[in-house]
């Protein structure tokens, strides 16, 4: 090995080569490596089929991954609609039964976390922003990714199917649990909970060629000068939680499968002995707490599948619009790092009450309240960008705020679940609902609203109204806040989760009307996801057209020879990065911002303090 | 494999050079090639599947009440009236681990543009892993036979035959799934496509005889998982 | 109107509506008073984070409005600051955790003088079996039951002979006496919850799981099922009443035993046997 | 031409080093065979069978797959993660022997 490393003599690039324009005043300041790997070849689609449907382009994969994962997140919340009618108004729907209630829990739950929010964040802004981000070509296998889609496709296909299966879909809540999830007792535990399982362990096959394309393109296709160090935080969230998906996944399917054994051929991984109608089943032996262990497993990851994007999106949201660098990039690629590995080690304490190990409340509490520290420092940084920034108050922002305080408030609540004592009496009630549905509900959609305000102008290369951008906001924000912050004290009373009709003790009738008004919340906030439909639909034809770099933003996904960006993204030569994302108001700089290809001996002039 | 010459860049050795490729530009694992660094972090992800599936079993054999079936019995083989434990593993392992020697020399002569040599072993491989799948089969059939089934079985704890058959069961899908390959690749070796850099078919890159080495390294997976197998539900 | 103004406004509402809500948790009626003491703590903490991040946040929104002339400060980092945020958030994460790890110790260690009590849960209700004057419970199998033997107990378990049995999902406790939960389950989970008492344990099939309280005010009380177990878990009651040491004890001499069962069943027999023979 | 050829071939390894590798392994299965033919049972039998799984593993990783020859970037990357499957391990050894625990003292040896 030592001789190897002695033949390696490097040789000084031609200068003049690898500087990439520039006014040349000092050519050194500017030299970037030569490209090590060449460039990369792309199958340009010819005919429709190819460019739109079977398409190798990340991008249009990308497209392709949001609008298949709204149309299921719009099914999510219409199942959520009813849900919200049966407990506000019960008897209102008068198909409603208990079975049918069950069943849109489970289904409602499984397709806002897995097929939503999921495919949405790295199927959709993962395969649009990463080459762009990153200055590569496309992603690194494209082939593969078209297909990591299509098994996707194929995945909710097999989802919905078991909406019109015999016995209906799974109803056994969105974890799964055994024995009840395939036992008689329980909705949709023929087909429903196959299907279901099948669906599963496709999304994770699919998901698995699109993940590997995602990490392999960061990690190997950068472009020249692009360090991991200067990689805007979108990149680093969304591939921190590749790494997280690729890792945690595993579990889900080794679940699935091991589930799906024991209802098929009646093997015993999960099934203890079991008295049922008075009459003992074929089962023994099994351990039911296992499925928890390996479906948290993957579950609490998955959590932070979900966050770290947003958490990453956000960063460059607000640096962005408030004309600031982001606070402390250092610290927050560390504090997503560091939250992504701790991930792992703390997947029980959503099982504090689930009859394990009583002496792993202590490991996991622990574990579980050092991931608030990274957690709590992203939040400072955040806060702090906007201190002394400029901030441009547009529908953008609005989101950025509206993730703040509901972030803020999702996490505080997550102290109290992730204390081992004090999720005691909270745990299974509607302490719960609350809690996940402020930090990874409202606080990821809020996200993705920003995002796709953000970066619209890019797709479409128009600008979304902004009229009815804000409208959408505070329906959405005030409406959820108000579903979700009530709905803490609910849990206080010790209203349990998942019941059909609302738990009716003396201490509960006087929330009857903060039931009513939660569900018409609810409705209200659903609706309004409309007017963004509308928005775009509006816009994809008359918005204003926006050109190129329409924020003035520093990164370089804005920085295409063409708006939209074509298949290849950068025409005949590939970017050569200079500088990191955020060099917004450098003191001496012409302009409030210099993109990441600015060569420093352009703005030698200026008080830049980090290339 | 040995450092790589990269215009440019100087490598450091050790912990000091990990440090400096993570810092670099364009590349973390200099001179690696993409699919080979998507084989490795797939091989991770299917590391976690296995593991999954192995610590199942621990929790399973571990927490059951019903004695755990003695493998040494229940797998042993006459040899000429004699019962042997274990003799059949101790050939599929046999097999198991001549073909990944064999994978390891047609990664060496695919470097060394040694088209033939490669092709031999790569079908080489091939065939020892089709040998190792028959004699999963046979295997299974023997056990079946005997009333084993993933529900039940004569010998003890009815989770023996669930783990047996799901993980053999996954691990012969992969040796499988690595047969139809090595057969392929093959072909594609004797058919020059990687001396004269020929596209693949689902792919705009061009043919290298790194996609062997990216083959060898699932093929020794397969192996790596088998030496686990081996180790916790045989001689457990 | 400035945006900043509705922010402030909800966060103000959020805060006035803690003050004032009339859905706050029930009056505690167990020893775990200890559990509300940590969450109160930790709503003073938490809430007094995030009430100090949102009204920076609105302080920012309204300092820091854009302006065309004037242009943001550049500072990439400042380690000094990171470095106390990092420590006092820690220091705080500290105060949360030490005292919720005391209790949770105090949770899983149950007193040396708490009754045992195997709660039984099926889908869906509860029947409850206490020790009799031994103090100890027999050993259980899930096959073993019958409508002769509805608790599985093993036969050849002297322990068992004198369970008593409480076959409805009425439980009695005597008030300032610990009991130690037993919980297991003959079919799918289920979980024992009693909101005022705030303890609460899943039931599993296949293990036995446990936790223990100490009832300190006598009353009725409702039992949840806290976790999902098929389309009858929400109306998966039971009742508990504690009552003070003499009603207790009169209860208690109301019950039947496993041995009183088992004479009765066996006398039926004979009555039946006797009758065919007629 | 010539020079990348000499190139190509000073990234390979010798034949020697595979082939001591591969009888290694074999040697080392044959012992990890031995152990259960010679019924060693207890400590002894475990940390065999973990001996020579790991030194089989170990083998077959660093050799055959290269990861010896590998830079500490790759190397690292990939054994980091096991810290969790390694936590997993551990943890649900401890979680099987408190569920034989509670099956045992509650359903079979009882006198509580």
């Amino acid at each position: 090995m030592s001789e190897d490393f002695n033949d390696n003599k490097t040789i000084q690039a031609q200068s003049s080569e690898t500087i990439s324009g520039g006014s040349g005043a000092s050519p050194d300041m500017d030299y970037v490596r030569p490209a090590e790997v060449g460039d990369q070849d792309l199958y340009h689609g010819h005919s429709f089929i190819t460019k739109w449907i079977f398409c190798q382009d990340a991008k249009v994969i990308g497209v392709q991954y949001f609008l298949l994962a709204t149309f299921t997140g719009i099914i999510g919340l219409i199942l959520s609609w009813l849900m919200r009618l049966q407990l506000g108004f019960p008897g209102a729907a008068g198909f409603m039964t208990a079975e049918h209630y069950y069943q849109f829990v489970t289904m409602h739950g499984m397709i806002m976390v897995v097929y939503f929010l999921t495919a949405l964040f790295l199927g959709g802004f993962g395969n649009y922003l990463i080459p762009l981000m990153v200055g590569a070509r496309d992603m690194v296998f494209p082939y593969l990714n078209m297909v990591s889609f299509w098994m996707f496709f194929i995945a909710v296909g097999v989802l919905l199917a078991s909406f019109f299966v015999p016995g209906g879909p799974t109803g056994a809540g969105w974890t799964l649990y055994p024995p009840q999830t395939i036992l008689e007792g329980t909705p949709g535990s023929g087909m429903g909970i196959l299907l279901m399982c099948l669906s599963l362990i496709l999304f994770v096959a699919g998901f698995t060629m699109g993940g590997l394309n995602y990490l392999i393109t960061v990690l190997q296709a950068r472009t020249r000068g692009m360090t991991l160090m200067r990689m805007p935080l979108t990149v680093w969230g969304i591939f921190t939680a590749t790494v997280l998906a690729m890792l945690a996944f595993p579990a889900l399917l080794v679940g699935a499968l091991m589930m799906s054994l024991d209802k098929v051929l009646g093997t015993s991984f999960f099934m203890p002995t079991i008295l049922k109608a008075g009459e003992v089943l074929e089962y023994g032996g099994g351990s039911p707490i296992l499925f928890q262990h390996l479906f948290w497993f993957f579950g609490h990851p998955e959590v932070y599948i979900v966050a770290l994007p947003a958490f990453g999106i956000i960063s460059d949201l607000i640096s962005v619009h408030s004309r600031k660098n982001i606070f402390g990039y250092r610290m927050m690629v560390w504090a997503i790092v560091g939250i992504g590995g701790l991930s792992f080690f703390v997947w029980a304490h959503h099982m504090y009450v689930s009859g394990m190990n009583p002496w792993f409340g202590f490991f996991f509490a622990t574990t579980t309240l050092i991931i608030a520290v990274p957690t709590a420092m992203k939040v400072y940084n955040w806060i702090l960008t906007l201190w002394r920034g400029n901030i441009r108050m547009n529908t953008v922002m609005l989101w950025c705020l509206g993730f703040i305080v509901t972030f803020v408030n999702g996490g505080i609540t997550g102290i109290f679940l992730g204390n081992v004592t004090v999720d005691v009496p909270l745990s299974d009630t509607y302490f719960v609902i609350a809690h996940f549905h402020m930090v990874m509900g409202i606080a990821p959609l809020m996200v993705i609203m920003g995002a796709v305000y953000h970066w619209f102008p890019l797709v479409a290369g128009r600008f979304l109204d902004e009229k009815l951008g804000k409208w959408h906001f505070w329906t959405t924000f005030l409406g959820a806040y108000s579903i979700y912050f009530p709905m803490h004290y609910l849990g206080f009373i010790g209203v349990p989760r998942r019941y059909f009709e609302m738990y009716d003790s003396p201490y509960v009738t006087s929330a009857t009307g903060m039931n009513e008004f939660i569900s018409l919340a609810a409705f209200l906030v659903g609706a309004a996801q409309f007017i963004l439909i509308f928005n775009i639909i509006k816009t994809l034809k008359t918005g204003k057209p926006a050109g190129s770099n329409p924020w003035k933003a520093c990164s370089l996904e804005w920085l295409t020879p063409t708006v939209p960006p074509e298949h290849g993204n950068w025409g005949d030569r590939l970017p050569v990065v200079h500088r990191w994302a955020y060099d917004y108001s450098v003191p001496g700089a012409k302009e409030d911002f210099i993109t990441q290809t600015t060569p420093p001996s352009e703005v030698a002039d200026t008080g830049v303090e980090k290339t | 494999m040995s450092d790589p010459k990269i215009e440019g860049y100087v490598f450091k050795p050790g912990f000091k050079g990990m440090a400096q490729d993570t810092g670099s530009d364009q590349t973390m694992f200099k001179g690696v090639h993409w699919g080979k660094a998507m084989m490795w972090i797939f091989l991770l992800s299917d590391t976690f599947i296995f593991s999954c599936f192995l610590i199942s079993y621990m929790k399973g054999r571990g927490s059951t009440l019903i004695e755990w079936p003695n493998p040494s019995e229940v797998f042993a083989l006459d040899a000429f009236g004699v019962p042997v434990p274990l003799l059949l593993i101790a050939i599929m392992t046999f097999v198991l681990i001549t073909s990944s020697g064999t994978m390891a020399l047609a990664v060496k002569y695919g470097y060394e543009k040694n088209r033939k040599m490669c092709g031999w072993l790569v079908l080489a491989t091939a065939l020892g892993g089709l040998t190792f799948v028959g004699m999963q089969a046979f295997e299974w059939s023997k056990l079946i036979h005997e009333g084993v089934r993933p529900w039940e079985n004569p010998f003890g704890a009815p989770q023996f035959g669930s783990f047996f058959f799901m993980i053999t069961g996954f691990h012969g899908t992969h040796v499988s799934i690595g047969v139809i390959f090595l057969f392929i690749y093959a072909y594609k070796v004797f058919a020059g496509h990687y001396d004269e850099e020929k596209r693949g078919w689902f792919t705009t890159m061009k043919g290298n005889y790194v996609e062997i080495e990216i083959l060898g390294l699932y093929w020794h997976f397969v192996d790596l998982v088998w030496v686990f197998i081996f180790a916790f539900f045989y001689l457990w | 109107m400035h945006p900043g103004i509705i922010f402030f406004l909800v966060i103000l509402g959020s805060v006035l509506f803690h003050i004032f809500t009339p859905w706050y948790w029930t009056d505690v009626a167990s020893n775990w008073g200890g559990m509300d003491d940590t969450i109160t703590l930790t709503f003073w903490v938490g809430g007094g984070v995030f009430v100090a991040v949102c009204l920076f946040m609105v302080y920012c929104v309204f300092k820091f409005s854009y302006k065309e002339d004037r242009k943001a400060e550049y500072k990439p980092e400042d380690k000094k600051l990171e470095k106390i945020l990092t420590w006092a958030t820690t220091l705080g994460v500290i105060a949360l955790l030490a005292p919720g790890l005391v209790i949770w110790n105090q949770y899983i260690t149950v007193p040396k003088n708490a009754l045992q009590i195997d709660v039984m849960a099926w889908q869906w209700g509860w029947q409850y079996r206490l020790p009799g004057k031994d103090g100890k419970l027999g050993t259980t199998q899930i096959t073993n039951i019958n409508e002769n033997n509805p608790f599985g107990i093993n036969l050849d378990d002297p322990y068992g002979k004198d369970d008593v049995m409480v076959q409805t999902d009425v439980l009695n406790l005597e008030n300032n006496k610990p009991v130690k939960i037993l919980l297991r389950s003959v079919d799918v989970l289920h979980n024992w919850y009693v909101p005022q008492f705030r303890a609460k344990m899943d039931a599993v099939p296949g293990i036995v799981t446990y936790y223990w309280f100490e009832p300190n005010k006598t009353g009725e009380y409702e039992v949840l099922c806290a976790e999902y177990c098929g389309v009858g878990h929400y109306a998966m009651r039971g009742r508990v009443i504690v009552q003070d040491n003499q009603d207790y004890e009169n209860w208690m001499q109301e019950q039947e035993t496993f041995s009183d069962l088992v004479a009765k069943q066996k006398a039926l027999e004979v009555e039946k046997t006797k009758l065919a023979k007629k | 031409m010539d020079e990348t050829k000499k190139k190509e071939q000073a990234s390979t390894h010798k034949i020697g080093i595979y082939l001591w590798i591969w009888g290694l392994l074999f040697v080392l299965s044959f012992f990890s065979y031995m152990v259960d033919w010679y019924q060693f049972q207890g400590l002894l039998r475990w940390s065999l069978i973990l001996i020579f799984m790991f030194l089989k593993a170990g083998l077959i990783m660093a050799f055959f797959m290269h990861l010896f020859w590998e830079r500490y970037a790759l190397v690292n990357v990939l054994l980091w993660p096991m810290t969790a499957i390694a936590c997993f391990i551990f943890l649900m050894v401890a979680e099987f022997e408190y569920t034989v625990f509670t099956r045992l003292f509650y359903f079979v040896v009882g006198g509580q």
